[in-house]
């Protein structure tokens, strides 16, 4: 089980802040195409990858980065603040 | 060394004598403030800046710790709101001391890099009737590029 | 654009606040604040600034003009004392607003640049027994040649 | 006549803050010429040129410049504000 958070427009489009995530995929990616085969929502926010940002337990990483010991991944467009 | 993520506001110049006094032996300070305008095309009512909670902190605290390593730094001061803004409220303070004016330029400026593009915020602009989120500037990443030398 | 040559004392804070409000539309407002320091040698009791009356005013208000010309600042405001000033005091303030960070940051760098070796003010250490005149320094005439060139 | 203006040390060794003087100095660099022969505090003040910055009618200017016209010459060590 895997805690995902989503913000900002990512958020949005999937409806909800946070949820739990029953999965086994080995990395970012993979938790990826899970969510997109979910439902159209997931589809939208997960469009176009390069627009998404994406952290492991608070810590940015690459939709490349293993899975295995993580608690939380969230998803997010780049950050805009300052 | 001072972080503060918080919704309130905050009176810059009050912040700014705080972080000054006790620092006679730092002859130079340097601030930054950032202040919520309207959109260029006009009309914004306020915006709205969400974050995330503890990657926030986290995120900034490592941005202060590596400012530190790599410039004689005196002091540190970083605040940042989120929640709704109205427009010419402050959103974001950055504040350096140092004996030497380039440190305290340079470290601020890189302090204001690094939140821009790492720090987890994300700004909403509110019109009267449509809301945008703001997009991040080719710029803002650009700008990360100048301090990709390790050596300063 | 505001230019300020004062024997008195000066509150940052409040000079940040007054700067900054009715920039709604600059969102970025840089300062930086000289303080009076103690030797690196320790000891030293006060400092004495001379100016030169006239030229002063004359050659920051040049200053700030050029800072103006080559950035789109939304205003500029320096300040600088003369006379004899305790440890801890402040010495000058340089403050820009912009819509540009990057902007904001590099006239107050300009400014303070220009400020230490083309306005005339000369500092003199006082200690208990003894005073002497501070020494320019290669590095302050060197950060000049950062704005050598016309175009930014 | 010009009035003369001196500044820092350059002030103390000479021993007073401004004076009118008689020249016809074409160049600042004459006008040094006449002021170090005139007595050893200005000998003093004037002994090295490189340490020294001169302006004419408030605006920097160098030794070589020429003074017709000038109505002040101030002398001083290079500035140390900010």
């Amino acid at each position: 089980m895997i805690d995902c958070l989503y913000f900002a427009w990512v958020r949005e489009r999937i409806g909800v802040p946070r949820e739990r995530v029953e999965t086994s995929a080995a990395t970012v990616a993979e938790l990826v195409e899970e969510l997109r085969a979910r439902e159209p929502r997931y589809a939208a926010a997960f469009e176009d990858l390069s627009a998404l940002r994406v952290a492991i337990d608070q810590e940015l990483a690459d939709f490349a980065a293993p899975l295995e010991g993580a608690r939380e991944v969230a998803f997010f467009p780049p950050m805009t603040g300052g | 060394m001072s972080v503060r993520v918080q919704t309130g506001c905050f009176d810059a110049g009050a912040e700014l004598n705080a972080f000054s006094e006790g620092l006679a032996n730092a002859g130079a300070v340097v601030s930054f403030t950032g202040v919520v305008r309207d959109r260029d095309a006009g009309g914004m009512v306020a915006m709205e800046i969400e974050h995330y909670p503890g990657m926030t902190e986290r995120a900034i605290a490592a941005i202060a710790e590596e400012a530190r390593r790599r410039w004689d730094l005196a002091d540190a001061l970083v605040i940042h709101r989120h929640g709704r803004l109205e427009i010419g409220a402050p959103i974001m303070m950055v504040a350096t001391a140092s004996r030497h004016r380039a440190a305290a330029f340079e470290a601020a400026e890189f302090l204001m890099d690094y939140l821009k593009s790492r720090a987890p915020f994300w700004k909403k602009e509110i019109g009267p009737e449509d809301a945008a989120w703001v997009e991040a500037k080719d710029e803002d990443e650009a700008a990360l590029g100048r301090w990709s030398s390790g050596a300063e």
